[in-house]
């Protein structure tokens, strides 16, 4: 188990699965159930023990649609999509190479001024460790 | 140099005793930790605190002064927190008027089902309160320069 | 100077785990006045008391402080405590060392530096207390019990028993209220009209108890002992006196389209009714939203073929006024409304019900005669799905946080009687968790699954939808199977949440009554006073303190009677000393306190003084009728004078304490 | 005028309406004002003065002089009738007692402002439509009315009368005053230039009581402060409280029943300007509950002895203007 991760992902989804009531609304309503390994409630409950490890090797992080319904659904305001998203991004990180580097950004604007800036954030935020 | 932390701010809570000190008693019962710089009076209702009974405590070291009450329209004898309400927006603001920092002063309406609103309250309150660091100037308004 | 005793109570560890005891009544024995102080493990015990009580004997103890648990918990077990040893029991303050210090700090040393401030407090204020004598009111011999269902009904029954008047006001045309509605009571399966009929009709025969029906609680005013209640009885257009409750009258009004309320809607009555055969009292109203004669003046038939003469189209709302010695709320609950959970399609799908509608729907006096019929188009169903928990333990705000209780005994139920009737039925129940505290409540459940095949799943649904052919598509989870199910459905049951009556909130503010978040009235300790109101005088009995089954309700019922003929059988109430007084001699008559106080309690008197120059002068000056004041000490922050003051919270009593905490 | 009253103070005396008058006399200066009671036409003669230094509320005095027997005519000027109504609103005298003259005031001024023109020797003043003459044992001084009016007179509310039996002269109408301006100003400024400003201000009090004593709110049978049973009554200066807050204290008994006359302030022998802790609850009051003067008319209801479920909460005042 790693803590350290599990803060993370905790940390950058403001999600908090101790609210889970076991109830498998999320699971109940998700439309990418059958495609998954792991399925949403179970997704609450490994963030919940802290096997963030798992997840992060597994496809199922990647066949949730980010529909957002268990969000909408859940009777207890856990939002497990939101975990998802975290986990994905946890990857992310973990892959560890700044992608993106602060010096990098100059140039891309040169090379496009009609690059949005919204999109250099967003790459910044999403490819730097 | 005297320790930073050891600055321990004096608060006074006043509670009615059917809503605010029933509250603070199921924070109790709920174990919900808040400082124990709050020292609290029961008093019936929040139309009992006279304003002199805050400048009292503010006069004799209190950094902070804070009343609690029924929510308006549940007070135990109908009325009272509304007349409470109207005297201590009007000391408050008289305060602030002399130039003693509002912050010192709340009120707050806490019912007897809100024991976790109670120390939430009375957390923020302290925190409020010690970062203003002690209560100089009521205590000293009339110094002779 | 008072000689004070200083008792400091550990409370087992529950404040000797956090507390030094023992510092604090060492620290507290050198406070000026205080000649006498000790520790003991449970003071609230015999022998706790006893040592209380031998100490103001052997030092002559003039005041006492405790230093325990809240006040609101055992003061009156002490003062009553210190009484018998003929100390003045208004002498007696008590120092909150447990909820309000123990419980909440973990560090030992400040925890005992507060308690001892708190400690220090009380002896400042025991300082200035007086000894106070209560005084008496009469009780009137009268109650009222506000809402008619069986919660109503059985705490009138049993105050009406004891040899009370007793009267119900209820706001429907019948008492009865939702028990009325449910055809079968778990877990003994027996028929629930069969129960409360009988109940219905003691009622109206009973002399003792008195039916407001379509009635409402206006104004209450007064206090134990002496309510004085404002009942509004609404026009319901028909002579109660006369209405024999043939109905008549409801078989030929031509206005058939009207929802059946009793029925909830699934289908009609008439515009002049009586909710249902067992109806009490059996009296026909007219709806006025729907009659055409109080409309626009035409028909009349209902008053032609009245053969009593009962129809009076005139009829007014009429106030009636009563006084009360006790006051009983059991105003019940409603299911919530499902607009919110738009996945469980309730509002655009007839074959999706909530489990009060299922209960019309099998009830032989209800729309299908008690066969169990799709409301769509009136096939059997051969699938049934029951959703638990809709909108209960539901903390996103659709719903409600707390769990309503019954829905795990009345779905197993429904499931039982269903296939019971029709052994062909599958049916799934979809449940997070199982909750049958109760007696033979577990038992129930079991056979539900093992006796008639209920198929349990955990796990909940998702999504509903309706399919063009009639079925109900239903998206569920079977958590332990670890699958997602998609089951067709004929119908779909949801459990869904109960709440408290929407009458309860504005009834609460007129009783000055306490309630929770949710609008669940709140009990004076859930274990010490757990039918009564923590105003003194208002009881409460059913849901609208908290969600309960049918053998609960009626427990609790019972156990608020008996509050009540505890109170009513009082000849005198003993009032709160702790009233306000006013000192003539300082007083303006300015008025001021008057207009502040909420009871009227304040008057003015011209009254002769002695002057200074041995004149006399005639002054207006305010006097307070101690039995009619609450103590809540308005009129002493009002007074410019401060003539006005407040025994037990006098201004001099509450800015000791202020000092005693702000010590430097 | 002054003519006027006594004449008719004679006639009222003379047909027996009443027994007293309660009027204005010289001091040991002529600027030197004090209320006195007047029995005879004679003493009228001699001693009754109406003038530009009359200042004086005489409403508050009516609580003594009307448990005395008879009726006694008061004198008062538009600002007065305001107390008149306030005190009968608290039922502190008897109206059946009281023949009441409303009196036009253009305004009043005092010897300290007189004397802080330079002038002194000061022997009798004078009025003529916007100009005011001071006469001195050396010369005469004309000014300008505005020049050398009180404060409270300059941000007059209102030439209104709102009681009286008679009137003598012209009524005039309520005034948009600016009264309030400075209490603004102070709003305005950070918390400690407040602290600073009513700290050097509240540090010159020397507990003298005048403006307790002339205030026409403070008439209660005992005051707090005189009262050690109160818990704020300090007989030898134990402890500063009573010291610290007595202005305070003051101002919040007052509050919602003072008319703001400003006899306070006028009487601070150290020239503390009270009267802008009174009306900061004024203007407070009129902000967040409406509009309201006490005085205006008999019977109503004071805002701190009324309410409406829809008050602001008191974290208004977290949230105001100002710093």
């Amino acid at each position: 188990m790693n803590n350290n991760l599990k803060e993370q992902v905790l940390r950058m989804s403001g999600v908090n699965p101790l609210k889970c009531m076991r109830c498998g609304k999320c699971s109940a309503t998700c439309p990418s159930y059958d495609e998954m390994e792991y399925h949403p409630h179970q997704i609450v409950y490994m963030v919940e023990k802290g096997e963030i490890e798992k997840l992060m090797a597994s496809p199922s992080i990647y066949k949730c649609l980010s529909c957002f319904a268990c969000v909408e659904r859940c009777p207890r305001d856990v939002e497990p999509a939101k975990l998802v998203e975290a986990i994905r991004l946890a990857v992310i990180r973990q892959q560890g190479q700044n992608h993106l580097k602060a010096k990098d950004i100059p140039d891309l604007i040169e090379a496009d001024p009609d690059l949005p800036q919204q999109a250099l954030v967003t790459a910044f935020r999403k490819y730097t460790k | 140099m005297p320790e930073v932390n050891a600055y321990k701010p004096k608060i006074v809570a006043f509670c009615c005793n059917w809503c605010s000190y029933a509250g603070a008693d199921l924070a109790g019962t709920n174990r919900l930790n808040y400082p124990a710089d709050v020292k609290i009076i029961r008093v019936p209702c929040s139309c009992r605190v006279n304003p002199m009974f805050i400048l009292r405590a503010f006069q004799r070291g209190a950094d902070g002064v804070i009343l609690c009450g029924c929510h308006p329209g549940d007070c135990h004898y109908t009325t009272g927190n509304y007349y409470a309400r109207r005297r201590m927006t009007l000391l408050f603001s008289m305060l602030d008027y002399l130039g003693i920092e509002k912050e010192r002063t709340r009120v707050e309406w806490v019912s007897a089902a809100e024991g976790a609103k109670f120390a939430a309250t009375m957390n923020d309150f302290v925190s409020t309160v010690a970062a203003l660091g002690e209560n100089k100037r009521l205590e000293d308004l009339r110094c002779k320069e | 100077m008072q000689k004070i005793g200083v008792f400091v109570c550990w409370c087992g560890s529950n404040i000797a785990a956090t507390v030094d005891v023992q510092a604090v009544s060492d620290t507290l024995a050198k406070e000026p006045g205080v000649v006498y102080a000790t520790n003991y493990q449970y003071m609230c015990s015999e022998s706790g008391q006893n040592l209380i009580k031998d100490a103001i004997k052997q030092y002559g103890l003039t005041g006492v402080v405790i230093c325990s648990c809240s006040p609101r918990m055992h003061e009156a077990t002490f003062r009553k405590a210190v009484a018998s040893v003929g100390l003045n029991p208004y002498m007696l303050e008590v120092a909150n060392i447990r909820e309000q210090c123990s419980w909440i700090h973990k560090d030992k040393a400040l925890a005992t530096e507060k308690a001892i401030t708190l400690g220090r407090a009380a002896i400042a204020k025991v300082q200035l207390n007086a000894p106070l004598q209560a005084g008496e009111s009469p009780v009137v011999k009268r109650a009222l019990v506000i809402g008619g269902g069986i919660a109503g009904i059985q705490t009138a029954l049993d105050i009406a028993e004891a040899g009370f008047e007793v009267d119900i006001v209820e706001k429907q045309p019948t008492i009865g209220g939702k028990m009325a509605q449910i055809d079968k009571t778990f877990p003994t399966l027996d028929c629930a009209a069969c129960i409360l009929t009988p109940k219905m009709v003691e009622c109206s025969q009973n002399d003792k108890v008195h039916i407001y029906s379509y009635s409402e609680v206006t104004s209450v005013k007064g206090f134990v002992g002496n309510f004085t209640v404002s009942i509004k009885k609404k026009a319901r257009y028909v002579a109660e006196n006369k209405c024999t409750g043939c109905g008549e009258c409801t078989t030929k009004c031509p206005m058939k389209n009207v929802p059946n309320e009793f029925n909830l809607g699934l289908d009609n009555r008439r515009a002049i009714y009586i909710p249902f055969a067992q109806a009490v009292p059996k009296v026909a109203t007219i709806d006025p939203n729907y009659c055409n004669m109080l409309k626009n003046g035409k028909c009349g038939l209902c008053a032609k073929v009245c053969t009593a003469g009962a129809i009076d189209y005139k009829q007014q709302d009429q106030v009636i006024e009563e006084r009360y010695g006790a006051i009983v709320v059991a105003t019940g609950y409603n299911p919530i409304k499902l607009d919110k959970f738009e996945e469980f399609d309730y509002s655009l799908s007839k074959d999706v019900v909530t489990s009060l509608e299922l209960e019309r729907l099998m009830n032989a006096a209800g729309p299908t005669g008690g066969t169990l019929l799709r409301p769509s188009d009136g096939t059997h169903p051969h699938t049934i799905v029951f959703v638990q928990c809709v909108g209960s333990r539901d903390t996103s705000g659709c719903g409600k946080p707390y769990c309503s209780k019954i829905c795990c005994m009345y779905t197993a139920k429904h499931a039982m009687l269903i296939r019971e009737k029709y052994p062909d039925t599958e049916v799934y129940v979809f449940y997070i968790d199982v909750r049958t505290p109760g007696k033979n409540f577990d038992e129930f459940y079991r056979r539900a699954v093992e006796q008639y095949g209920v198929h349990y799943i955990k796990g909940m649904v998702g999504k509903v939808a309706p399919r063009a052919d009639g079925k109900i598509m239903v998206q569920a989870s079977d958590l332990l199977a670890n699958e997602q199910l998609h089951i067709e459905a004929d119908m779909v049951v949801l459990a869904a949440a109960i709440e408290p009556d929407k009458s309860a909130r504005p009834l609460a503010t007129m009783l000055t009554a306490s309630m929770d978040t949710n609008d669940f009235f709140t009990e004076a300790h859930p274990k010490l006073r757990p039918v009564e109101s923590p105003t003194a005088g208002i009881f409460l009995s059913g849901v609208c303190q908290g969600p309960k089954d049918i053998p609960e309700t009626v427990s609790q019922a019972s156990a608020a009677a008996a509050k009540v003929i505890g109170l009513l059988v009082t000849a005198k109430l003993t009032t709160n000393p702790c009233v306000a007084h006013c000192n003539e001699l300082m007083c303006n008559g300015c008025s001021s306190c008057e207009r502040v106080c909420p009871y009227g309690a304040i008057t003015y008197v011209e009254k002769e003084f002695r002057m200074p120059d041995r004149t006399t002068q005639l002054r207006r000056v305010a006097s307070v009728n101690p039995a009619v004041c609450q103590g809540c000490g308005a009129c002493t922050v009002a007074c410019p004078s401060g003539a006005m003051d407040l025994n037990g919270f006098s201004n001099s009593q509450i800015m000791a304490e202020v000092d005693a905490i702000c010590q430097k | 005028m002054q003519g006027m009253m006594i004449a008719r103070a004679k006639e009222l005396l003379q047909n027996g309406t009443v027994n007293r008058v309660l009027g204005w006399q010289t001091g040991e200066f002529v600027y030197d004002i004090t209320p006195a009671v007047f029995e005879t036409a004679e003493e009228l003669d001699e001693k009754f003065v109406y003038n530009a230094f009359c200042g004086n509320n005489l409403s508050k005095y009516l609580v003594k002089e009307t448990k005395k027997d008879g009726k006694i005519l008061v004198f008062l000027k538009p600002c007065d009738t305001y107390s008149f109504n306030q005190l009968l609103t608290e039922h502190r005298f008897d109206r059946e007692k009281v023949y009441a003259i409303g009196i036009p005031c253009d305004g009043k001024t005092s010897g300290e402002m007189v004397k802080s023109k330079g002038l002194s020797g000061i022997t009798g003043i004078d009025e003529d439509g916007d100009n005011i003459t001071v006469h001195t044992i050396y010369e005469d001084k004309t000014f300008n009315r505005d020049e050398i009016l009180e404060e409270r007179c300059r941000t007059c509310k209102s030439k209104k009368h709102v009681a009286y039996d008679e009137l003598i002269g012209e009524d005039g109408e309520v005034l948009d005053s600016h009264r309030f301006d400075m209490v603004a100003k102070l709003e305005a400024m950070t918390p400690d230039e407040r602290f600073a400003f009513w700290r050097s201000q509240l540090s010159k009090c020397i507990r003298c009581n005048a403006c307790r004593n002339v205030c026409p709110a403070c008439t209660c049978e005992k005051c707090v402060f005189d009262n050690p049973a109160s818990g704020i009554a300090q007989k030898a200066a134990a402890d500063s409280f009573e010291e610290n807050m007595f202005h305070i204290i003051r101002a919040f008994h007052v509050a919602g029943r003072c008319t703001d006359c400003g006899e306070c302030s006028r009487v601070c022998p150290q020239n503390i300007p009270l009267h802008l802790l009174n009306r900061k609850f004024i203007k407070d009051i009129d902000e967040l509950y409406g509009d309201y003067q006490a005085g205006a008319e008999v019977g109503s209801r004071a805002p701190l002895v009324n309410y409406t479920a829809e008050d602001v909460e008191p974290s208004i005042v977290y949230h105001r203007e100002g710093k």
